[in-house]
């Protein structure tokens, strides 16, 4: 879960600038409407209190046709100004460019998680992911839906100044371009339930090289480890962590285990844990024994993601959206049960059926309904059993 | 002494001897009207506990006391309850009823009997909203908009609450459409439509608008009843029904509901200018066609609330455009208020320091209106906290503000006796400065991409909701003191006679304070505008016993 | 009083008149090409309404209440032409939607894109 | 009620008189408030038809095809009942007006049982489309299951079901208050100078009506065309 706002008050697609224009015309020209009504309020307020005014002095004005008209048309005038910059930097949010010249992913909004899925590449794979990856200065589609048995999303990027409702049965569509490369958070802004206020995603707008690279390939996502070791990897062992962490059993050798620590903790905080090591200390450590790191942030980012590193399994967990309804690492029980330890309570079959028809056999507690009925390739249910196996 | 309308009434049915069976039996206006206020009140306060339990629960970032579910409950009881039990029926029910006739010269309402069932339609729809609490399924979570296809699946108890809203909206059509009459038949003779005080301008355009936007929502949520009881499909995806077609029709009656909270709202104001200015209200005309104009274009602009909906790009512009059209007669009110202050005499009395505070806040909450109906600017704020600050502002700020203008204003009308000025203005100071402060800082973390019915929100926001709550705070116990106020003023304020403030108009020239049953003692003969002064005394006179005018 | 005779007699043309027109709706479709009448259809009831209106209404004469309906009607009409003629008929990507079809979503999206029938 | 109309007079500064109205026995009072009644039912129903309209333009086949499978004929038949029916119910309120109070209660009850025999045609209807299976909550109406209809057909028989059956409870009030009616009519409270209740309540069933004379072509005569004698 995203834990803080990134980019929130950067004008981060091209049209940002345009809407924070029309917003920053309309803010100057509300301030003067504003004045021109609450001045002169207070002024004669002051200026004609009643022990200052004679019986006699009282004015008898009830007409004043320049006035009048002063006072129609002019604020007239300024609301044509108003919907005039309304209407254009609506147009450049709407006019989606052509599609040959830009990247259409699929968006799906669904309660309480989104997932992208891109074109085939070269090789025909297509990615699937629960954050959106896109190249910096390229135009991008998005064309939005929900399945039918689901409800209203929005699907709202802050930094982008873009949303649009995601309307099940109803294609509905985006476009934006980034031009500064980054992380934007992604917000669900259209009430969906329960856990509308924890459906968030990202938009990475990364290095053109980069994007190319991972979207031809099978990689899960930009920057995750191939089958040989990977930069996070490299890094973390260069820079000697692997010699008071383990990383892949639960033991402690001087700092705590970081086995799966990735999906425990955003990335703001495992990068406050390196540089800052000691500002938040884990139960039962001391701090001082840690040094802090001074890494350069790609080199941090790189070992965040290597913490983030897992399977298949994983990654259909999350591209699936089963993690916006159960937790995995917690006993938290968001929607449905949290599913921490289940490998060790159901076996397989169970686990399977639980999945392609969950309302058959309702754990205690829950209604049967809430959780929908996924169909998915044998080979990809396995793949999320395992994973669920695995995960402690 | 002569007797009030608290000593005799008259009753729907029969004549009871209990002083609690006449009161509720009665079809007087006035006391119909006192009913309303005192059971809107209590609604009130559940309605204000659950806006300090959210402003609890966002005080910081994460979980604090309550869970997801049960904020999106509190949110929408809160909604509910403002809106459709509180502001909608608000001014209309209480001031409408009590002092509209009065104003007209009539003795009662047009169908007196209809006004006392509409009463307790009113009672029994709030009953309904109120038992779903009760329920197993517990209070429906869905927003106050009830959009689907949410509201058709969630397990909370929404048929109740569709219900509710139903035979609220019923009362309100009834409501609007006994007042129409009223105004069309029992206007004293003499008196034209010009010749009519403005707070009867404001609910009379109201009128229409509740007779002429509230079925369209009635019929919407007998849809969603019908398509949730009967499994039908009208707006249902899964079923080929248009989740859009729910809010073009939702908006359809929401949107001109607006209008119809701030109208009478706007009658209170044009009725406390020229009385503490001491002088005739600048253009009345204007403002009273201005009411006319709201209403009308009030119709055409629903669709600001579609923006981001995935409605057509062309009906977004075409509403984006009828929208500004609201604001130009509005504006047009605003200026006609402040000339009507320019070389009066101002007395700076309770009821004017609420009104000048409205003129502040809802100047905020129009203006802000005005941003997000820019559709490119409100792609952004859309559904974020911005927009929660503009109708907080044009709400609160401007309907409940005003309501509490008119309360202070017509109080000694209504009970014979005066509150305690220094300690409502006390009261005054600390809810305008604890609404400020609540609702402003809303504006900023919208305008950074807070989105709103959020339980939990990023740390980035946390400052902007931390002076939220201090905010909320010093509203609420300025509300409090401001009903301590009142009630002292009840029960130990002093004696007034009819017409405390120099008043004009003809609720004010009552043979007795609090005005007898059958109100004035004669019908007056109205050749006369509504607000004459004549150097900073109202021009005309009545001799009380034969309503005449003696100037 | 008034003029019982009179009066009786125009129910009846009234009446006569409302009959043929009901004929006429019967018969319309045969002569249109399948749900193209609809408008003609409509066409009819309104002139059936106007004689119910006019004279077992007794409209005719009521001016406030005839501008007060026209002007309710007036507002319905506003809510048609909005949102039929400015928003359904400029419905955006209609041809990728499938809200004229069922399609079954289930787990990982497949855009099917479904074409609207005609 | 104890509240007695004393006439009133308001005379002005010349001296000149003006009546002044009362609510009470304000005939033009109670009519003007009936048909602003009336107009919230065209709103209410005006609403419908757009939500009927928005799905026929999207889908106008499955209307078609829907509306092919309803009983032209019985639709007809009701349709020429309640035209019937608001004679006999004008020719009451008429009969009223010029003092013949037996004559005015024949009519009512005509126009009762006029309405009764629209109403269990109405149920011959629903329940031939009942055995049919097309009806609320049965399967042909849900989707995701072998016997569904198409999306457009689901919608249409929605609308259905909601207007003629929503028509049809007005149908069912209509004869509630005219049964009221004639209770207050034995009991001389409505008279022929006091009959603003018949008075309403004529119009009131003229507004039924009305309605009907837009539900029927709208439901019944769309698929007229497209072959087949209607009805299941
Ligand atoms: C009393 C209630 C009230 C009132 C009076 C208004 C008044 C206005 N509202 Fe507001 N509005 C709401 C209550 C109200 N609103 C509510 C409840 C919602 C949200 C519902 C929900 O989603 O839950 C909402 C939402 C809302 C939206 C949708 C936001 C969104 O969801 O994205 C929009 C967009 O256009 C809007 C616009 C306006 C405008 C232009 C006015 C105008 O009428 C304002 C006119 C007033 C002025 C302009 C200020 C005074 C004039 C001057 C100072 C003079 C000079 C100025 C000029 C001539 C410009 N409102
Ligand atoms: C009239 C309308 C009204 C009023 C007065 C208020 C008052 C307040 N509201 Fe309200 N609010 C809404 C209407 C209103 N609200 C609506 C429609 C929503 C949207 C719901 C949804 O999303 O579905 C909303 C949503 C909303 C949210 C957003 C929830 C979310 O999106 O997550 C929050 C958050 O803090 C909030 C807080 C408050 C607070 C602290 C007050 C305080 O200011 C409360 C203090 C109380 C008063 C100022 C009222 C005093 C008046 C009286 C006591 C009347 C007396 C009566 C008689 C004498 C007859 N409100
Ligand atoms: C909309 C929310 C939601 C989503 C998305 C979701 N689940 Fe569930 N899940 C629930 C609920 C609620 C239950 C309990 C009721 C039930 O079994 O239907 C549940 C139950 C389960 C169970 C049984 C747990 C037990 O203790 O018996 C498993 C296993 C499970 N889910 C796995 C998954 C997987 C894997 C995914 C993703 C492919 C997923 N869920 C997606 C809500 C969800
Ligand atoms: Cu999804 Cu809110
Ligand atoms: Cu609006």
């Amino acid at each position: 879960m995203s834990n803080t706002l990134e980019g929130f008050n950067s004008q981060a697609a091209t049209f940002a600038a345009d809407v924070d224009q029309a917003f920053w015309i309309n803010f100057w020209i509300s301030i003067i409407l504003f004045l021109s009504v609450v001045v002169p309020m207070i002024y004669f307020a002051w200026k004609y209190r009643a022990d200052k005014v004679k019986n006699e002095d009282i004015c008898k004005v009830t007409h004043n046709t320049s006035l009048e008209l002063a006072w129609t048309l002019i604020p007239t005038a300024m609301l044509f100004v108003l919907f005039y910059y309304g209407y254009t930097s609506m147009k450049v949010l709407r006019t989606m460019p052509a599609e040959s010249q830009s990247i259409v992913v699929h968006v799906e909004g669904k309660k309480w998680s989104w997932n992208y899925t891109y074109p085939a590449n070269k090789s025909g794979y297509v990615h699937k992911t629960a954050e959106l990856y896109v190249p910096k200065d390229q135009n991008i589609i998005l064309k939005m839906t929900a399945p039918l048995n689901d409800v209203l999303h929005a699907f709202y990027v802050p930094a982008f100044r873009m949303k649009e409702d995601v309307v099940p049965g109803r294609i509905t569509k985006q476009w934006f371009n980034s031009e500064v490369i980054g992380t934007y958070d992604v917000e669900c802004a259209e009430y969906c339930g329960t856990r509308h206020s924890y459906m968030y995603s990202k938009v990475h707008v990364i290095p053109r090289t980069d994007y190319d690279e991972w979207f031809e390939s099978k990689k899960r996502t930009p920057g995750a480890p191939d089958v040989t070791i990977s930069k996070g990897q490299e890094l973390y062992e260069s820079n000697g962590c692997a010699g008071c962490h383990s990383i892949d059993t639960d033991a402690v050798l001087v700092g705590p285990s970081l086995k799966g620590i990735g999906a425990k903790y955003d990335a703001a905080y495992l990068k406050d844990a390196i540089v800052n090591p000691d500002k938040d200390i884990p139960e039962g450590f001391t701090a001082g024994v840690m040094p802090p790191f001074t890494l350069p942030d790609a080199d941090i980012d790189e070992i965040i993601n290597y913490f983030n590193n897992t399977d298949k399994g994983k990654e259909l967990y999350e591209a699936n959206g089963c993690a916006g309804c159960h937790s995995i690492d917690s006993d938290a029980i968001l929607v449905g049960p949290s599913l921490k330890g289940i490998g060790a309570k159901r076996d397989a079959a169970y686990l399977k059926d639980a999945i392609l028809h969950p309302d058959k056999d309702v754990p205690e507690g829950f209604t049967a309904g809430v959780m929908p009925p996924f169909t998915l390739p044998d080979a990809d249910v396995s793949e999320i059993i395992r994973y669920m196996q695995s995960a402690k | 002494m002569s007797k009030s309308y608290f000593d005799e009434t008259h009753c729907a049915i029969g004549h009871p001897k209990s002083t609690f069976m006449q009161w509720m039996l009665t079809v007087d206006h006035k006391r119909i009207g006192l009913m309303y206020a005192a059971v809107m009140f209590t609604f009130f306060f559940i309605a204000v506990s659950t806006a300090l339990l959210m402003r609890f629960e966002l005080f910081a970032p994460g979980q604090q006391f309550i869970d997801g579910d049960t904020f999106n409950q509190a949110f929408t009881l809160h909604g509910v309850i403002m809106i459709f039990l509180f502001i909608v029926p608000g001014i209309p029910a209480v001031f409408g009823n009590i002092v509209m006739p009065l104003m007209i010269g009539a003795k009662d309402v047009s169908f007196p009997r209809l006004n006392w069932f509409t009463f307790w339609l009113y009672i029994f729809g709030s009953a309904i909203a109120i038992a779903s609490l009760f329920t197993d399924a517990g209070f429906a979570d869905t927003g106050w908009t009830f959009y689907a296809p949410y509201s058709l699946n969630t397990g909370t108890n929404v048929i109740f609450t569709l219900v509710a809203a139903f035979v609220l909206g019923m009362a309100s059509i009834l409501t609007g459409l006994n007042f129409l009459v009223t105004i069309h038949r029992l206007r004293a003779p003499g008196m034209t439509f010009f010749k009519m005080p403005l707070f009867v301008w404001g609910i009379y355009a109201t009128a229409w608008i509740q007779l002429l936007a509230t079925p369209v929502v009635g019929i919407t949520l007998i849809l969603a009843i019908m398509e949730k009881y009967f499994g039908i499909g009208i707006f249902d995806p899964s079923k080929g029904g248009d989740p859009v077609l729910f809010e073009h029709l939702f908006w359809i009656y929401s949107h001109p509901a607006v209008y119809l909270m701030i109208l009478p709202a706007f009658g209170i104001m044009s009725e406390i200018i020229p009385v503490f200015s001491r002088r005739e209200i600048f253009g009345y005309r204007t403002i009273a066609l201005s009411s006319a104009s709201i209403a009308g274009i009030g119709y055409l602009v629903w669709g600001h609330h579609l923006y981001t909906s995935g409605m057509a790009d062309i009906a977004k512009t075409v509403f984006s455009l009828l929208t500004f059209f609201v604001a130009i007669p509005t504006g047009i009110k605003f200026y006609d208020w402040i000339a009507t202050m320019y070389k009066g005499k101002i007395v700076l009395s309770t009821p004017m320091l609420w009104a000048m505070g409205t003129i502040i806040t809802f100047a905020i909450g129009g203006l802000t209106g005005v941003t997000i109906a820019m559709i490119g600017v409100d792609i952004h704020l859309q559904d974020t906290y911005y927009t929660v600050a503009h109708f907080h502002y044009a709400m609160l700020g401007g309907v409940v503000f005003l309501f509490f203008a008119g309360m202070h204003y017509w109080f000694p009308l209504v009970t014979g006796k005066m509150y305690d000025e220094p300690k409502a203005k006390i009261a005054f100071y600390m809810q305008f400065v604890g609404f400020n402060l609540l609702w402003f800082p809303m504006f900023i973390a919208g305008f950074l991409g807070m989105p709103r019915r959020y339980f939990d929100y990023l740390p980035e926001f946390q400052i902007y909701h931390q002076f939220s709550f201090f905010g909320a705070l010093l509203f609420v116990a300025g509300l409090v003191f401001m009903f301590w106020v009142f009630y002292k003023g009840w029960t130990k304020g002093e004696k007034v006679g009819p017409n405390p403030w120099h008043a004009t108009t003809l609720e004010w020239h009552m043979p007795t304070s609090p005005p007898p049953l059958e109100n004035h003692s004669k019908v007056p003969y109205v050749d006369f505008d509504p607000y004459e002064y004549h150097h900073g005394e109202p021009v005309v006179k009545f001799d009380y016993e034969t309503m005449r005018r003696i100037d | 009083m008034i003029d019982y005779k009179s009066e009786r007699v125009m129910y009846y043309k009234v009446l006569v008149g409302l009959l043929l027109l009901t004929a006429v709706t019967f018969g319309l479709p045969y002569i249109f090409e399948a749900g193209a009448d609809l408008p003609a259809q409509m066409f009819i009831a309104v002139i059936k309404a106007w004689l119910i209106l006019m004279f077992y209404m007794h409209l005719k004469g009521e001016k406030l209440i005839s501008v007060m309906g026209i002007f309710s009607l007036m507002i319905v009409l506003v809510f048609f032409i909005i949102v039929l003629v400015v928003d359904v008929a400029n419905f955006q990507f209609k041809d990728e939607s499938h809200i004229t079809a069922p399609q079954h979503t289930t787990g990982v999206t497949k855009h099917v894109t479904v074409p609207v029938k005609h | 009620m104890a509240h007695e109309y004393i006439p009133e007079i308001s005379t002005d500064r010349d001296g000149t008189e003006h009546v002044v109205q009362g609510w009470q026995d304000d005939f033009y009072g109670g009519k003007l408030g009936f048909w602003l009644f009336m107009f919230t039912e065209v709103l209410m129903f005006g609403a419908m038809f757009l939500v009927l309209t928005y799905y026929k333009m999207l889908h106008p086949a499955d209307f078609v095809a829907a509306s092919a499978s309803l009983n032209r004929f019985l639709g007809g038949t009701n349709t020429v009942i309640l035209l019937v029916s608001a004679l006999t119910m004008g020719l009451s309120l008429l009969k009223m007006r010029a003092g013949d109070v037996k004559g005015a209660k024949l009519m009512i009850w005509a126009t009762i049982i006029l309405a009764l025999m629209f109403l269990s045609i109405k149920a011959v209807e629903w329940t031939a489309e009942y055995n049919h299976g097309v009806f609320l909550g049965l399967d042909a109406l849900q989707s995701g299951n072998p016997h569904s209809k198409p999306f457009g057909e689901i919608l249409f028989f929605g609308m259905y079901f909601t207007m003629t059956g929503i028509h049809g409870f007005h149908i069912i009030i209509g004869i509630g208050l005219m049964v009221w009616l004639l209770k207050r009519i034995n009991a001389g409270k409505v008279s022929p100078e006091h009959h603003i209740l018949h008075w309403n309540i004529a119009l009131y069933w003229d507004i039924v009506h009305l309605i009907w004379v837009f539900v029927f072509p709208y439901f019944y005569m769309i698929g007229a065309a497209s072959g087949g004698t209607g009805g299941h």
